[in-house]
């Protein structure tokens, strides 16, 4: 299987077959296995160790290594060639529902429905775990149906409103 | 005394039990239903229930704690710190019903709490203090605009209630102030259920250095050196190191001896600590007095060899300090990061969720006090720390070495933690060199730069990336039918293997 | 020195590695098959695989070790302690390789090495030594019979390549003495490939006592006290103390001083333990010289302040050492307990499986020293360590009670430990009065006596078994069909209960 | 559900229903909760807290509490009254096969096919761990088919020998 991995912008190309691996045309000795099952991995590449967390987001890959965030957008030349093709405008003009980033309460909607909104723009103040959170708008746009109150407790990913 | 409820939840909870098992003295532990699987809970001798979740139906249920402790037969309570540890209410409640209050008379607690008061009684001791709006009290919104030309701006509009950052708020010019007195009001009111604020100048460049003072029922106060709090976001201190890099044994000696005025200003008892701002110039300025146990007393612990909850109950029990002030030496250095569940790459967003795996750094010179295990979920009610790591080293740079490695050997999965911040700063040249101040943290610091000489791996991270996203793709490909999903995902290949082959 | 590789695996390749990081030295890890999650290779700067699990073809294969180790650019090598640690051959095989061997020089190792030559080496320098056969190397069963009836019994039969218990054993009388030199030099054979054994005097109410100590290669020589470590099984150790209950100022000093000069006496340089035979009447005499790091060396860390490894690559980089005699000082008292995966109650029978959940002790004034975590499996090929829990306090006292608070929160799940064999002396009147000998735990201790004062509770183990058991009879009944029993009863049952109401 | 449950020769009787819990006729305020679903258990019983390992043997049950072992046999009145009527004699006179207690080598088999032996006897040594550890038999009897041979490396739990 062929990979163009995308980390800051910088590609990579890997390829990965039978338990052999290149990157960038290099062959590496790879030995590469989960800790305690756990998304914690440990990499032994040319006799160099190292240790990172990997979890999946909306994008792609997370990878924690040494106290860096390293976000990697892993495709193969398939889905590579189309998201060229599709340009990046999809996720500006696309609908953004606000979700509830953990349990709280609604402390403050400081928006109204209808109104017009910029980027960065703090849509919803949630207090969880004693702080009081801004959460923000991540494109500019209306907002929409809003579907909590101030004053209501709601759950991890409940939807709070939406930026059209 | 042997006895005691400890009236708190968490690290600090656990601290406490640890002292009084190590004195011989039982524990009684009270316990909110989100917390019937806590540390503390398991570790005491006793466990009462609260009530809900939310602390004002648990752990600030005053009333309930009281009579949990005279049920259990226990002599005396440890609040800790938040939740009751401050309210002279409570202090008062404790001795009308005979029961010990690890901690200061109702008096002195009551004279701190309110931070005008405060500033009065200090100043009358001669103590420095910010400038200010002091003495009248519930100023109103237009007294507070009229004053505040007169301070000069940046000033802080401060909860008078308040505490930990709740309530405050930096104003730079006149015409954003009514904005931001509104909604320091509403924060004071909605996190105290007092909106009454006031006034102080911003000093500039300030350093927050705090001084540890014991004081005993015989009249000894002692202090126990400085604490270097600089490091702060939101006003939340997220590193504490001691000595501070910045202090001087002259400026600590009269640092000391103005703190230990403060407290005997208020006839302090038990272990305080007195918060002052150090401008670039080495003046210093009272911010308030702290009537309790610190969250980051390990590390005067750590350079002092005093164990400042031993000592706690000790003086509670009517006994003598163990120190005098000769004895009081500081030996190397130390550091606590405060490992809070929150996302330091997403604006240090609160994380919660269950702890699936999770293992604590080790070995020489390095103290973990927490109250979370694997298994254990990190619910939305209380603050989100997690954990303290305390390093101890013969030196500064020692000591920062040493939070390096424990930093890369923590491990914590099922929440986000603030570990990587911690390790971007102590890679930090500013903080290595000692050089921040308050501001450092929101002004000064990013998690995105890449200090001069740090090596970073991205195409290893993308390496990992791809065998982890191949690995997933190859599964999927392989599931013919199952029920749920394993979390280790090259376990479940393994098995798979092993069963299909 | 940048760069070093260290020979060894679990707790203390990860306590040397942790050393090396504090430094800022890069570490090189190796391992076996059996090692490749192991904690030291998870850790490493870099990592490479020897062989299979067996040590033989791995962690011994000293050839392999030289030939990575010069592959990875590292200028030296760290052999921990067992394994290649007091290899003459090996030290020699380094230096020929251009790489410094942390440790003493092959000539050292190799005086110290064979017991014989040891106890003439140190006789001549004026050492006292336990009377028993010597000088004569390989002695004939015929004889070691004639000779026995001379020292006297009870004697005991040595190994003579041999450390650790291996090979040896205690003989009463002239008539069991064939059947023992017959299987000593079996196991000694086995253990070292070398069955040559010697005798020696059997001292009675006996203690184990050594002296740390540290030579730099400028000719300088301190002691860092002495370590009592008469809490042993087989002769294995299992509980360490420093300083030692039974030694007053005077024996210390005496006893350092001859620890001084039986190192000088072979030119000894980097960290070594003089081990003694303490008597009643404290004389004590010289038993053998570990001419490597002590599995022990953390308690004297701890009452001294000295990092022993940190001082190990310091002289093995040339430098002076950082301490003179003068400046080493007792602070406090250290215990530790050797945490091994062994079932006390069923004769300590080793125990091995995947540890399937872990909680470290921590807080104050513990330190853990462990290469094991949850998840990580406990091999049959290595020793049965998984972890050093190690406590520092004001006193002995003070230590105790904080080593059974740190027991009490450790919890190991997987694999049986020898925790409840160390919270059972850690009651025990005779520990805390210090009035112990070597052959306490074989005689005159029980996993089933209850001290005085000590509250057992059948009645609560009782309700607990018939609640497990309880719940377990109610799953079974409520089971359908299921493919894979889940470890978690209770989620289980509440899953299950959720998904059929 | 009624149990009689035996600790050191102590008889607790046990009643559980429906989240109830009696003691020996007393009602008793339990909470009882596993631990990170491990075999850990918090138990709150009328204030007092207590944390153990319980794990199942052979017997019945291994309860590990503060240091302490206590072996615990729970059964409901009808096996008690089966096994009080069966006697003690059963296991003295069963066959008893001796399994390997962990992965190791075989170093030495002092006993032969046919030997008569005594109770503590031991049959194997085996190491493991590097140490060497004697396999005793629990019983007197006689010894038949051994199946293992010194040098040989064994499994966990694998037979070694049986003692009739």
């Amino acid at each position: 299987m062929k990979y163009i991995t995308t980390i800051d912008g910088r590609e990579f190309a890997i390829e990965i077959t039978d338990g052999q691996v290149q990157v960038d045309g290099h062959r590496l000795e790879v030995d590469f296995e989960s800790v305690s099952g756990q998304p914690v991995y440990s990499l032994i590449v040319d006799g160099k160790s190292y240790e990172a967390y990997v979890y999946p987001d909306e994008d792609g890959w997370q990878v924690l290594m040494e106290g860096r965030l390293y976000p990697a957008r892993v495709e193969d030349e398939r889905e590579k060639r189309l998201r060229a093709a599709g340009g990046s405008a999809v996720s500006e003009s696309a609908e953004y529902h606000l979700k509830a980033p953990m349990p709280g309460l609604v402390v403050q909607i400081p928006v109204e429905v209808g109104q017009q909104i910029e980027k960065g723009q703090v849509l919803v103040i949630l207090e969880s775990m004693k702080m009081q959170n801004e959460l923000k708008s991540p494109k500019a746009g209306r907002v929409q149906r809003i579907r909590v109150k101030p004053g209501a407790s709601v759950e991890q990913r409940q939807t709070l409103l939406s930026v059209v | 005394m042997n006895k005691v409820l400890i009236a708190n939840r968490g690290e600090i909870a656990v601290r406490i039990l640890r002292a009084c098992r190590e004195l011989g003295i039982e524990t009684v532990a009270v316990y909110s239903e989100a917390d019937r699987q806590a540390l503390h809970v398991r570790y005491a001798d006793e466990a009462y229930l609260l009530g809900p979740a939310p602390s004002r139906q648990s752990y600030l249920r005053s009333d309930k704690i009281i009579e949990i402790t005279k049920k259990s037969g226990a002599q005396a309570i440890h609040p800790g710190y938040g939740f009751l540890a401050e309210r002279a209410d409570f202090a008062l409640a404790c001795a009308d019903a005979g029961l010990i209050f690890i901690g200061p008379k109702a008096s002195a607690i009551a004279a701190m709490g309110d931070k005008m008061k405060a500033r009065n009684t200090v100043i009358a001791a001669g103590v420095p203090v910010v400038p200010g709006t002091e003495g009248e009290g519930a100023l109103a919104d237009e007294d507070l605009l009229t004053i505040a030309p007169k301070i000069g701006f940046p000033l802080l509009i401060k909860a008078t209630a308040g505490g930990g950052g709740k309530g405050m708020r930096e104003v730079q010019n006149i015409e954003e102030m009514p904005t931001l007195l509104h909604s320091a009001r509403r924060e004071a009111e909605s996190s105290f259920g007092d909106g009454n604020v006031y006034l102080e100048k911003l000093v500039e460049g300030a350093r927050h250095i705090e001084i540890q003072i014991l004081a005993d029922q015989q009249g000894n106060t002692i202090f126990l050196n400085e604490r270097e709090c600089s490091i702060q976001r939101r006003h939340q201190k997220l590193i504490e190191e001691a000595p501070s890099p910045f202090v001087d044994d002259d400026l600590r000696q009269r640092m000391g001896c103005v703190a230990v005025k403060a407290a005997q200003a208020v006839g302090y008892v038990n272990a305080g600590t007195i918060e002052f701002l150090v401008d670039k110039d080495k003046h210093f300025y009272f911010l308030e007095m702290n009537t309790r146990l610190q969250v980051e007393h390990p590390i005067t612990e750590l350079i002092t060899g005093v164990d400042i909850v031993k000592e706690q109950i000790r003086i509670a029990r009517g006994r003598q300090l163990s120190y005098k002030q000769e004895d009081i030496k500081i030996n190397g250095a130390a550091i606590e990061c405060r490992i809070n569940a929150e996302d330091p790459f997403n604006n240090f967003m609160p994380s919660t969720g269950v702890i699936t795996h999770s293992m604590l750094p080790a070995g020489p010179g390095v103290r973990v006090d927490t109250g979370v295990y694997p298994g254990f979920e990190i619910s939305p009610y209380y603050d989100p720390l997690i954990s303290k790591l305390v390093v101890w080293g013969e030196t500064r740079a020692q000591a920062i070495l040493r939070m390096r490695r424990a930093l890369e050997e923590y491990r914590i999965v099922g929440v986000r933690t603030n570990i990587p911040f911690h390790q971007t700063m102590m890679d930090s040249h500013r903080f290595m060199g000692g050089q921040y101040d308050t501001r450092f943290v929101e002004e000064r610091f990013s998690m995105h730069d890449i200090e001069e000489g740090k090596t970073i791996h991205p195409e290893i991270a993308a390496l990992m990336a791809t065998l982890v996203a191949h690995q997933s793709i190859e599964r999927s490909a392989q599931v013919v039918r199952r029920g749920e999903r394993d979390t280790s995902n090259w376990k479940w290949v393994g098995r798979w293997e092993r069963i299909h082959r």
